[in-house]
């Protein structure tokens, strides 16, 4: 009898956590999204603001996109894909909604950005993306164990054996291809030039493999390799280069000479969301200049919100300024969007990277 | 080689010494979790800074500690709540199991038995990324049919706990049949013979025998969907459980905050798994 | 007489058969049965343009024809089974030792210690052998404090360091079912063993394997099902080298968007660990269903 | 041949508590009880006697309900039951193992069926006590039925059925698990609870030392059938078929063939050349074969020859003594070569008796008995 009522017991439990965890919250924002994208302080803000609660699951591109195709564009409200791989994968999956420009408060975005984003998310005459955070891939250094690197390939440097590392993903691949002296981008549409590009890259990756320790995945798990000396040159993202130089100078963010790469993450409205207004209510929370130079200073990375330089601090903008003469700004080699058909293409030349021996 | 049996002293110190590695191999990796917890540095790693309780107690990012940090502990809400569900969910279909495989005798049941047993040689990311490609298509069909959004049978946390349902259900089974096959079913006869119903039978002698194995099933099955990851992995959507949540920190480079929740696990289980032991051991006297 | 046919003939008890029966069928075919099958049809399709699919063997053949790929299968077949074997290796004496020479309560209570870190979520004890195996790490740093390495060395990201996470993990899988075989094993058979004769090793491979045989073929199908299909360790200790079939599995799946090839490639995982364990079945003479229950 | 055996009780009387009419149950090519009929009469011991497969085990549990016959009826009380599920029947049943519900207390045990049966809360304390009263265990009532005595057990699993006034009292062999000792105060025990509560006992075991002890009627029963019912005595001393003889109580057997029949007294010459006078009820055709029972207990043993010499004397050497007190026997050889079990007499005669020394075997025609030898034989008895 009394295992009886334990169980009755378990299963009201049981019945009531469901109902509580199942149920949709309509006055939810869910958020999928990068990290440093949605700091704590600023998501505390909205909700105060709006009485919207926000959740938020941090991810990455393929991540992301995975996720909605899974769902069929359901699960999230907004998502913050790269500009670049959004019209592949609406054409593929169909997992985003267009964005009503209307809704959105366009003056407090850089119009010039604005017009890139419109121009490079448009498909069959919609528009699904505004532009939000914008950084670059570039080159983290650490100046005391390798003052060598200038460009991706001087990772391949002998003098570095074993401590150097990057992410075994597409931007590995185009950075590897600029520094050898080919123009990806322009092969985009002729699948054989680019699998050409793609195989010089993939000699040069398996040459350079003995040098690499571990190829990294998350920004932090590069940035404590760095940090604890395991590793002396990467290829990485701005921001992680310019938080590691806050903490040790030696470390610094170098834009490669052959170009760094330039991607603006956006907003986008996946097709099934359920919170439609609220996600326009975000975009337009964040792109105040105050609130965005906020999001500056926790992701590391400007954004494409107006005017906000001028609330960030003057530590990021002098590192910007020296990782970025304007030489190295010119030289930026903006990703434009990824073709459908082409990952499969690279994803097999880093799966025989990561083979190889 | 069995006490009773004389063997050198130097085997004796020389097995001893094994089993002591082996212990030491044991538990080494877990003390080390706990003791880079209270590590005062901003990663797991020596040098040894300094003893803290920031990934405890801090409050303020990046020193956030486990008690302010509302993902995690979001997280493990939502673990909770998967594992009830999956625990009341698996034990319920095992007893009914255990009663069929040890009660009944039909056609097929050898076969049917095999199949019960199949999802242990199923690893569970071909489970999860079959139940989600499974469920992915009857949902497309269903929107493409009747335009209905079957939100249930995207990733989520109710395919997380089909999908850990799937396979905990088949280890429940083994431990309460185990059990039933050991119950003396004059017992049942001798409750009906004393007037109770064979429902009534069941419910009150029956049960009650089971109820050890009923309680153990309830905590391995509740660690087990506590601890699922390569299931879980495939079906996520929008709230991660726990190691889903650790895992995304984990490949981020997260701080010793990990460790700190990991310090929380080890507790929790080890309350759990001794407290199942101390209920079931009146039992055994 | 017969029991069982006593609860059977009668007609009230039909209903109560089929109120059984239900649940387990619905259980074994929405989510094992059915997702299976359609995840055999999902891998015979093909991407032809955007939205349009069709049937194709190209995802089987694409593994037959990329050496990667099928590299990829061998290796983790190879490091399932070695893993297998030494998790074995390492926990038989440990077992036996628990099951034969202690008796009462420091048997109860190592027992309980063998389990209790295994009551900890795997992820934590992956972190765990990360945190002692990197290169700041603690095993590097004891290897530098002793003077035997004359800087960091770094053991983690190798086969080395997969394998010690594989077998690390795996080990209560091994255990319990050993020390509960070992322990059925009546000591006097043991003692006769010796009393006829035998010497150590005799008795060992004479008495005590045959005996614990059921007990170490679940075990090792467990644990090499585990392995097989483990991600977590081969992808957190695992080195630029490293390839596990399942992280490819992942790869297709999360990071391709590629559903079918996954698909395909889960079926062959399937298919591999279905033959293996088939075969050691076989070749130990063991039963399934009397292994795993 | 055991048509005769029940002929007395085919039709049940009104007195009856317990009834049955031509009961059967086959399990498939198995006659597990064949066209079985008789009929208790109220307060009685009734003992159903016989080897391990016989079927009563069977035939018991549809009493109790848990098997259905597959044709006959059953009456309790005057009414038929063969529709009434096992928990409406008015009778109850001691298991072989005592069921014992193992997480219960002895007061909740007992109490079980009383909560089943309806009976208000408020009663139970005062029925408990009282039936714990009645079988000797006063304030047993919280102890855990692991806590108690084998015999404890047997009382406490007696109680939960008589605290419910069960019609009819079932017992499956409950005292095979006790140690002999316990067993014998048992037997008495158990006899004096059933005059106590004055319940009908239907007890069933293979143990006819059991049977014998306690029961006011026996029924032997063999492959399905009962061979005989009667009182104990007349089991033993008048049993109606070979069956009977050879399981009721020891025999010496011989296989034999008769030689000649006067009235009741038949002459008969054992395959070793015996010859010996027996006594039948049938008659015996010349040349038939016939099975010899002749109890150890009426052979007297004697170091010189009787005078005047009785129906059967035998000159025979002591192969061995067997010693168990007052149940001691010698084993002895004729001349022929037969082997005999004697009991051996308590007289200071006797007490220096050395296996090799000569003695005279003698009994009356009347107390051997000879059946035709067409039953299978009962394995235990070596000729």
């Amino acid at each position: 009898m009394r295992s009886l009522r334990y169980f009755k017991k378990l299963a009201v439990i049981g019945a009531v956590a469901s109902a509580v965890s199942f149920s949709a919250q309509a006055e939810t924002l869910r958020l999928l999204t990068w990290g440093g994208y949605a700091p704590q302080d600023v998501v505390e803000q909205f909700e105060q603001e709006t009485g919207v609660t926000v959740k938020i699951t941090l991810s990455n591109n393929e991540d992301m996109i995975s996720k909605l195709r899974a769902t069929r564009g359901a699960g999230f409200d907004l998502a913050q894909p790269s500009q670049d791989r959004i019209v592949s994968a609406q054409a593929d999956f169909n997992i985003y909604k267009p964005m009503d420009l209307s809704k959105i408060d366009t003056a407090k975005i850089i119009p010039s950005m604005l017009a890139a984003t419109q121009k490079n998310t448009e498909f069959e005459g919609e528009v699904y993306g505004v532009p939000h955070v914008w950084g670059t891939s570039g080159l983290i250094v650490n100046r005391s164990t390798a003052s060598t690197v200038k460009d991706y390939t001087d990772l391949c440097d002998d003098s570095l054996q074993g401590s150097v590392s990057y992410r075994l993903k597409r931007p590995t691949l185009i950075g590897f291809a600029f520094a050898l002296g080919e123009d990806p981008f322009a092969a985009y549409d002729n699948p054989d030039q680019y699998q050409a590009i793609l195989d010089k890259v993939e000699t040069r990756l398996i040459e350079c493999k003995s040098n690499v320790k571990a190829y990294w995945s998350g920004g932090d798990a590069l940035l404590n390799l760095v940090r604890s000396g395991e590793v002396s040159a990467a290829m990485a993202w701005d921001a992680g280069g310019w938080k590691l130089n806050a903490e040790n100078p030696d470390i610094r963010f170098v834009a490669p000479a052959s170009g760094a790469l330039g991607w603006i993450d956006t907003f986008v409205l996946p097709r099934k969301t359920k919170a439609e207004d609220a996600a326009y209510r975000w975009i337009n929370f964040v792109m105040q200049p105050e609130i965005a130079a906020r999001i500056t200073e926790s992701a590391g990375n400007f954004t494409a919100a107006q005017g906000s330089d001028e609330f960030v601090n003057d530590t990021l903008k002098t590192q910007f300024k020296e990782s970025f003469p304007q030489a190295a700004l010119d030289n930026i080699n903006w990703y434009p969007p990824v073709p459908a058909g082409l990952e499969e293409m690279e994803g097999k030349v880093l799966d025989r990277v990561k083979a190889a021996n | 080689m069995i006490p009773s049996l004389s063997s050198s002293r130097f085997y004796r110190v020389s097995y001893r010494c094994y089993v002591g590695l082996f212990f030491i191999f044991l538990i080494t990796p877990l003390l080390v979790v706990a003791a880079f917890s209270f590590n005062d540095s901003l990663f797991p790693s020596l040098p040894w800074q300094g003893f803290t309780l920031d990934w405890y107690l801090g409050a303020r990012s990046p020193r956030l500690g486990l008690l302010h940090d509302h993902a995690l502990l979001d997280s493990i809400v939502v673990s909770v709540q998967v594992a009830v569900v999956t625990t009341v969910a698996s034990l319920a279909l095992a007893t009914c199991n255990a009663f069929l495989f040890e009660r009944e005798q039909f056609p097929g049941k050898n076969f049917l038995y095999v199949l019960m047993l199949m999802p242990l040689v199923i690893p569970g990311v071909i489970l999860g990324v079959s139940i989600l490609v499974f469920s992915s298509t009857v949902a497309n069909w269903f929107e493409v049919q009747f335009e209905v959004e079957l939100e249930a049978l995207r990733p989520g946390l109710v395919l997380v706990s089909l999908g850990q349902f799937a396979f905990i259900t088949t280890i429940a089974t083994l431990v309460i049949s185990a059990r039933l096959r050991k119950f003396d079913l004059t017992l049942e006869e001798a409750a009906m013979n004393l007037g109770a119903s064979r429902l009534t039978a069941i419910a009150t002698v029956t049960l009650p025998f089971l109820r050890p194995a009923l309680l153990g099933a309830a905590v391995v099955a509740f660690l087990m969907s506590f601890e699922n990851f390569n299931t879980t992995l495939m079906l996520v959507g929008s709230e991660a459980p726990l190691t889903i949540a650790m895992f995304d920190r984990l490949r981020e480079g997260s701080t010793p905050v990990l460790n700190a929740v990991s310090v929380l696990l080890m507790l929790g289980s080890a309350c759990l798994a001794l407290g199942s032991l101390f209920v079931q051991r009146p039992e055994k006297a | 007489m017969n029991r069982a046919s006593f609860h059977r003939n009668r007609s009230q008890f039909r209903l109560g058969f089929w109120l059984l029966l239900a649940p387990i069928v619905l259980w074994l075919s929405l989510l094992i049965i059915l997702p299976h099958v359609d995840m055999v049809l999902v891998s015979l399709r093909e991407r032809i343009a955007s939205r349009q699919y069709g049937f194709s063997l190209d995802n089987y053949t694409a593994f037959f024809t990329e050496p990667l790929y099928w590299n990829t299968f061998v290796r983790t077949a190879v490091m399932s089974i070695i893993a297998t074997l030494m998790t074995l290796i390492i926990a038989f004496p440990v077992s036996f030792y628990i099951a034969k020479v202690l008796s009462g309560r420091p048997k109860i209570a190592l027992f309980i210690l063998c389990l209790i870190p295994f009551w900890v979520s795997e992820l934590v004890r992956t972190y765990g052998w990360m945190i002692l195996l990197r290169e700041t790490g603690l095993i590097s740093g004891a290897l530098q404090w002793l003077g035997l390495a004359g800087q960091p060395v770094e053991l983690l990201y190798n086969d080395v360091a997969i394998m010690i996470g594989l077998i690390y993990t795996s080990m209560l899988f091994m255990v319990v079912p050993l020390v509960t075989t070992l322990d059925s094993l009546d000591n006097s058979l043991i003692e006769a063993g010796y009393d006829l004769g035998g010497n150590g090793w005799q008795v060992m491979t004479n008495i005590v394997i045959p005996h614990a045989m059921p007990g170490i073929m679940s075990g090792c199908i467990v644990v090499f099902m585990l392995t097989l299909g483990n991600y977590l360790t081969p992808t957190l200790l695992g080195g630029k080298d490293s390839l596990w079939f399942t992280e490819q599995i992942y790869t297709q799946f999360i990071t391709r968007f590629n559903w079918e090839q996954g698909a395909a490639f889960g079926i062959l995982l399937l298919i591999l660990s279905s033959l293996i364990v088939w075969l050691g079945l076989k070749l130990t003479k063991q039963s399934f269903t009397r292994v795993m229950s | 041949m055991s048509d005769h055996a029940v002929a007395s009780a085919t039709e049940p009387r009104v007195q009856a508590d317990l009834a049955c009419t031509r009961l059967s149950k086959q399990f498939g090519a198995f006659t597990a009880v064949d066209q079985v009929s008789f009929s208790i009469p109220r307060g009685a011991f009734f003992s159903i006697l016989g080897p391990s497969g016989c079927g009563k085990t069977t035939l018991l549990r549809m009493l109790a309900g848990f098997q259905q016959p597959d044709s006959g009826d059953i009456l309790i009380k005057g009414r038929s039951v063969l529709h009434t599920p096992p928990n409406k029947r008015p009778v109850n049943m001691v298991f072989q193992h005592l069921a014992l519900f193992p997480n219960m207390s002895v007061a909740e045990n007992i109490a079980y069926g009383l909560k089943r049966n309806g009976v208000p809360k408020r009663q139970h304390a005062a029925l408990i006590d009282e039936v714990l009263t009645k079988v000797h265990l006063p304030g047993y009532g919280k102890k855990r039925i692991d806590q108690l005595s084998g015999g404890q057990k047997q009382r406490v699993a007696i109680a939960r059925c008589l605290v419910l006034k069960p019609a009819v009292l079932l017992l499956d062999e409950p005292l095979g698990a006790l140690d002999l000792k316990l067993r014998e105060q048992m037997k008495i025990e158990l006899k004096r609870l059933q005059q106590e509560f004055n319940t009908t006992f239907v007890y069933i075991t293979h143990d006819q030392s059991e049977a014998l002890v306690m029961s006011d009627q026996v029924a032997v029963m063999n492959h399905g059938r009962f061979e005989q019912v009667g009182t104990p005595q007349e089991l033993y001393y008048q049993p109606k078929t070979a069956f009977v003889a050879s399981f009721v109580g020891d025999s010496n057997q011989f296989a034999a063939t008769v030689q000649a029949q006067t009235d009741q007294t038949v002459t008969t010459v054992t395959k070793r050349g015996v010859q010996l006078q027996c006594y039948s009820e049938l008659a015996l055709p010349p040349g038939a074969p016939v099975t010899l029972f002749i109890r150890p207990e009426v052979i007297q043993v004697g170091v010189c020859k009787p005078d005047p010499v009785p129906d059967n004397c035998l000159a025979a050497t002591v192969l061995r003594i067997l010693f168990d007190g007052a149940r001691s026997q010698i084993q002895v050889q004729t001349a022929e070569g037969a082997v005999l079990l004697a009991a051996l007499p308590q007289t200071a005669d006797f007490q220096a008796l050395t296996p090799g020394r000569s003695v005279y075997l003698s009994w009356q025609a009347r107390q051997g008995l000879c059946f035709a030898a067409t039953s299978p034989q009962h394995p235990g008895a070596v000729p």
